[in-house]
């Protein structure tokens, strides 16, 4: 029982990994490939996110009369992280964009089939 | 008992969320459904106590990324066609690395818990010097700006960086576009025009009082320059880019970018001619605490500069693609 | 708890009760735009009822200026959006229910 | 007065240089000041390595933050000598890129190359000298969203599908980094990587840390291209602009090599990932099957940049083979490989992209009788492509005779000969195209008088590199100092050291 | 009085469960938007009502954030697909 108390938290947010890497990896559209590293992404910031976490304590913003605070270290981690994720995904849409417009489509069997794959 | 509550109805409807996503076919589900994460994982975070986190997720992860995602599927088409290939493989390489993960977790310290390694090491010393050493309020800001501001640095030339490489693909967007009229706007929606002119300058003044205040609430540079950015998209996607084109022009931007990198390199650099090290900001002034409050001031206004001009030059490009294919 | 706390649980209760018709609403309504007056007008409701019992736990400070201005910003925008979006389905050929009777009978 | 910052100023030349390039704008001035902050960053890495043989590591606290609570950079023989060849190649590509891009690239997008090309090696320096785990992932997603922007210039449209399919293998790869890094930090509490060291010593045995181990070494592994993980590789580097090709032969898989070589050296200790995990075994497998795979694919191709670009992948089979053999020599082979093949694959990219200028084709046949068209962009090729091959008083020879020395020390004669057999697959590869360039005439319909030589601005910085694959193959006594040191460093602390010698 | 608060919030979860599961599965793709605003709008309530549960309420500022963005990717959804939204 104190297995699942301990670690339920990060089993349901492994599963939410999984999904969108299976998104990722699975999807022929290109678009909902982006979209599938994003919730990839989004999860593993849960993973950090759920590290610094202490039971009963408090957002790490210093007031009176609070002694225990939640890790300040895995919020800065992720707040970088967030920033590295919305820069690829502007990056990848836009190379999206580009494929559309020179192939004509976005579905990866499509425009494979067009040029010989190396 | 009520947080662990919480925590596990957000964490059920995220996967619910997640597991649709797989299946659903249609490009413009997945992308609200998208946003729908976003907003719950952002719930996540301010039920684990990251206000900070919750707060960039959902301007950044729910709003720009959204918005982006949107005008995407607006050019490239809204369906995904049948999935041709077999998704064995695929199923087994997600299901070893799942089990390599939950291998991994058996061996975790438990969830929660004050003992664990993670909160005896360093974080300790920025809980409880922090404010005496920075002297600010909002631990997360301290660490961010000054015990590892390198990596702020780093964040704010990936913005950057996202910046060159939308420009270099989509081009950059010319207000001289004459085509575009105000009927390129919502021109339809009075409604929407008369609420979007109120609400806007209240957007501004909020991202103002983000950007100053951040030092003693969840907030700061980035999450400013997000939220300002987003005033003026919202103008954009109300009024038509040409009249957003006439308050801060895309070349502007491609100015305002790269200034506010080397705005936050200065600071840096200030301390090294001073005979710090690069980034130390204790030396800026006469005391230590002095130093301290203006060198976070001066980088987080970087970062907000670079941030707010980056994420309105992406949408400024999705959005200028977003019309040239309406016009033709 | 005192009188205040009593008041402003009443409020959220309200508010809670109004939040839940709608969202039976957004359910058991034959058609979008009943659906979307079952969802827009209890948001509205809703809203107003649950900021105004958290304004009556809340002391005198900055919490009430925010507070006003989530309430502000909700009471301008959820409308606007219910109103844009209906405005959207019924240019996009949303019918409603009477009118997709009479079309079949015809 | 900037001898104490000579860490810090390896990284923010670069970093400070890109947005000043951006703000200028597209003019000759941007090209010369990009080769300028070029050349100071190496000669920066030149003086950080001398400092660093002599005196050993060097440690830079930013923000004037002591190690664990601040982002520290540690520079030691290892990183300072990848890092010279990482800044001293890419100045001469920078150099190179003049001529080249003015040909393959729109001149509207010039000032998004060389400041993206300003990024991506801010970001390399960055991943290079970094002591912090986590500073880390950040400057290789600096590098790696430059890179992705540098794919996507050119005018093929193939350049894009292969920008995003590296993309998403890039950020697949940067995000299982994140994960093992965040379990790392979950057990040890710190992120620092000689604290990180530390910490993870103490344990023995835990499930985490094998797991964070096992998602970094894939991270790391898909950053390298290692097989079979190797896919996004050859069409980034074939449809991108002949001058980032070179710009990301020589360096971007090295970097993460050296990742590679940091994360199980210096951060879980070879003890561990190689007596416990028994990864050596994996690691020697797989770069065996990349080196005849990829050797055969790139025998069979017809566009000269995916042979190089296949090449390429074996080539860090290579390197990767030298580090799983575990011992001083073997690390050594595949250090002193990171830098020579840096030497020679710039320089090979470098001849086609020549080629590419004149001929405005890559495929072999488009090399006939270039010999005599070219006669110093051929000679180039054919001596870089002998350093490949490893012929004696080339660089190549070098790094070919520490790894056959090395596995003969640990009695693998098997390894040796496979060594020696990968190398004549590399006569067949490179001896196709030196064949059709001096042993067939100009094809009909194309007129000869029109291909000559190539710019000077183009030949001068490929002769640099081929020099100094000659140099490097006879004088290398800098070379072995430098990874005789850093070798000798990371077996510092481990019962390996004895075992194998 | 977190009685109540709890009560309150509790319940607002419930709502949020019940507008997700409507854009989860949606009759027309309207319907779907609608779901997403109400989702988003009871967020909002959800966090100012949180932030008074644990006592911290200075963390209102999330909450206007929530309230500003949803009503913009509302916005970019009637923009961006105004008049090319088939009914599924």
């Amino acid at each position: 029982m104190s297995v699942i108390v301990d670690y339920y938290n990060y089993w349901i947010v492994v599963f939410l990994m999984m999904a969108g890497f299976y998104v990722v990896i699975s999807a022929n559209n290109l678009v909902k490939k982006v979209v599938g590293l994003n919730i990839f992404q989004t999860s593993v910031f849960m993973l950090y996110i759920s590290m610094g976490k202490v039971s009963g304590g408090t957002a790490p913003i210093i007031i009176e009369g609070v002694t225990q605070y939640s890790n300040p270290l895995p919020h800065v981690l992720i707040l970088t992280a967030i920033v590295v994720g919305v820069a690829t995904t502007a990056v990848g849409l836009s190379l999206v964009i580009r494929i559309k417009h020179a192939y004509g489509t976005v579905e990866e069997n499509e425009f494979q089939n067009e040029d010989d794959a190396i | 008992m009520t947080e662990v509550l919480i925590d596990l109805v957000l964490l059920g409807m995220l996967a619910m969320t997640a597991l649709r996503v797989i299946f659903l076919k249609d490009l413009f589900a997945v992308v609200m459904l998208f946003s729908i994460f976003s907003f719950v994982s952002a719930l996540i975070f301010i039920n684990l106590d990251a206000v900070d986190v919750a707060f960039t997720e959902a301007a950044v992860g729910a709003g720009i990324s959204t918005v982006l995602m949107l005008g995407t599927i607006a050019l490239t088409g809204r369906t995904e066609k049948k999935n041709s290939h077999s998704s064995i493989l695929h199923l087994v390489v997600v299901c070893v690395t799942g089990a390599a993960l939950i291998y991994g977790t058996m061996d975790m310290p438990p969830f929660g818990n004050a003992d664990n390694p993670i909160h005896q090491h360093v974080a300790p010393r920025y809980i409880e010097d922090s404010p005496k050493e920075v002297g600010l309020p909002n631990i997360v800001t301290s660490v961010l700006a000054s015990y590892r501001g390198f990596d702020t640095l780093g964040e704010t030339v990936v913005v950057f960086a996202a910046m060159i490489g939308v420009l270099s693909l989509l081009g950059t967007a010319r207000p001289t576009n004459k085509r575009a009229t105000p009927e390129s706007g919502l021109a339809k929606h009075r409604v929407l025009h008369v609420v979007a002119k109120i609400i806007i300058p209240f957007i501004i003044l909020f991202a103002l009082y983000v950007q100053f205040h951040g030092d003693y609430g969840p907030g700061g540079g980035f999450q400013a320059g997000v939220i300002a950015a987003a005033a003026l998209i919202l103008y954009a996607l109300v009024f038509g880019a040409s009249f957003a084109h006439r308050i801060v022009s895309p070349r502007q931007l491609e100015v305002f970018a790269p200034l506010g990198v080397l705005l936050y390199a200065s600071v840096g650099l200030v301390g090294m001619i001073k005979g710090a090290n690069f980034l130390d900001y204790n030396v800026l002034a006469s005391t230590a605490a002095a130093g301290q409050h203006y060198g976070i001031i001066i980088i987080e206004l970087g970062v907000g500069l670079t941030v707010f001009a980056a994420m309105l030059g992406l949408f400024y490009a999705f959005s200028n693609q977003v019309e040239r294919s309406n016009v033709q | 708890m005192s009188i205040l706390d009593y008041f402003s649980a009443i409020l959220l209760a309200g508010g809670v009760f109004f939040s839940f018709t709608g969202a039976i609403g957004l359910f058991r309504f034959p058609d979008f735009f009943t659906r979307v007056h079952a969802a827009s007008v209890t948001d509205t409701i809703g809203v107003i009822l649950i900021i105004a019992g958290l304004l009556l736990q809340t002391s005198f400070d900055l919490n009430i200026i925010k507070l006003l201005l989530i309430l502000a910003i909700l009471l301008l925008t959820s409308p606007t959006a219910s109103h844009a979006l209906a405005k959207s389905a019924r240019h996009g050929g949303l019918l409603t229910l009477a009118e997709s009777n009479r079309s079949n009978d015809r | 007065m900037l001898e104490q910052h000579l860490p810090a100023l390896a990284i923010l030349l670069p970093l400070i240089a890109a947005p000043i390039v951006f703000i200028l704008g597209r003019s000759t001035v941007v090209w010369l000041l990009a080769t300028f902050t070029g050349a100071w960053a190496s000669i920066v890495a030149f003086q950080l390595l001398l400092t660093t043989l002599a005196e050993g590591a060097i440690h830079y606290s930013l923000g004037g933050w002591s190690a664990p609570w601040g982002i520290e950079l540690t520079v030691d023989a290892l990183n300072a000598f990848v890092l010279l060849a990482v800044t001293g190649v890419s100045t001469m590509v920078l150099v190179y890129s003049k001529e080249s891009i003015a040909k393959e690239i729109d001149k509207a997008k010039h000032g998004f190359y060389y400041t993206a090309y300003l990024l991506a090696m801010a970001g390399l320096s960055g991943i290079l000298i970094t002591g912090d785990a986590f500073n880390l992932f950040v400057f290789l997603e600096i590098s790696s969203l430059a890179t992705y922007t540098l794919v996507s210039l050119a005018s093929d449209r193939r350049c894009l599908t292969a920008a995003f399919r590296y993309l998403i293998m890039g950020t697949i790869g940067a995000t299982f980094i994140l994960i093992g890094v965040g379990l790392l930090y979950m057990k040890t509490g710190t992120l620092n990587m000689l604290d990180l060291a530390e910490r993870i010593a103490a344990f023995d045995r835990s499930r985490t840390i094998n797991t964070g181990l096992a998602f970094i070494v894939v991270g790391v592994s898909i950053k390298l291209a290692l097989f079979p993980l190797h896919r996004w590789l050859p069409p980034a580097y074939t449809y991108a602009p002949s001058a980032v090709s070179s710009f990301l032969a020589s360096t971007a898989t090295k970097v993460a090599v050296y990742v590679l070589i940091r994360f199980i050296f210096t951060i879980f200790g070879p003890d561990y990932v190689f007596y416990d995990m028994g990864m050596d075994m994996v690691f020697m497998f797989l770069a065996i099957v990349a080196i005849f795979k990829c050797s055969y694919m790139a025998a069979v191709q017809n566009n000269v940049k995916t042979i190089l670009a296949f090449s390429s992948v074996a080539q860090v089979g290579y390197m990767v083979l030298g580090i799983s053999l575990v011992t001083t020599t073997g690390l050594m082979a595949g250090l002193i490989h990171i830098f020579n093949h840096a030497l020679m694959k710039s320089a090979l990219f470098m001849a086609v992209g020549a080629v590419f200028y004149r001929v405005g084709s890559v495929e072999v046949h488009a090399f006939k009788g270039m010999g005599k068209q070219m006669p110093f962009t051929m000679a180039a090729f054919t001596i870089a492509g002998l350093s490949i091959i490893g012929v004696p008083l080339t660089a190549g020879f070098v790094s070919k005779w520490y790894l056959v020395s090395a596995a003969l020390q640990q009695n693998l004669w098997v390894i040796a000969v496979l060594i020696l057999l990968g190398s004549l697959l590399a006569i067949v590869y490179i001896g196709r195209i030196v064949e059709a360039a001096y042993f067939h005439d100009v094809p009909e319909g194309r007129d000869a008088s029109k291909l000559k030589e190539a710019p000077l601005l183009m030949l001068i910085p490929m002769w640099v590199m081929v020099l100094a694959n000659l140099y490097f193959g006879i004088d290398t006594s800098l070379t072995t100092e430098a990874v005789g040191h850093a070798s000798e460093w990371l077996f510092q602390s481990t019962e390996l050291l004895e075992v194998a010698q | 009085m977190t009685g109540v608060l709890t009560a309150t919030c509790i319940a607002i979860l419930v709502v949020m469960a019940m507008a997700l599961a409507r854009a989860l599965k949606a009759p027309t793709v309207y319907d779907r938007i609608l779901g997403v605003n109400m989702f988003g709008t009871k967020t909002v309530l959800f966090i100012a009502v949180v932030g008074y549960m644990t006592g911290r309420p200075d963390f209102l500022d999330i909450a206007i954030v929530y309230a500003l963005i949803s009503f913009i990717g509302m916005v970019a959804v009637l923009r961006f697909f105004e008049y090319t939204a088939p009914i599924e």
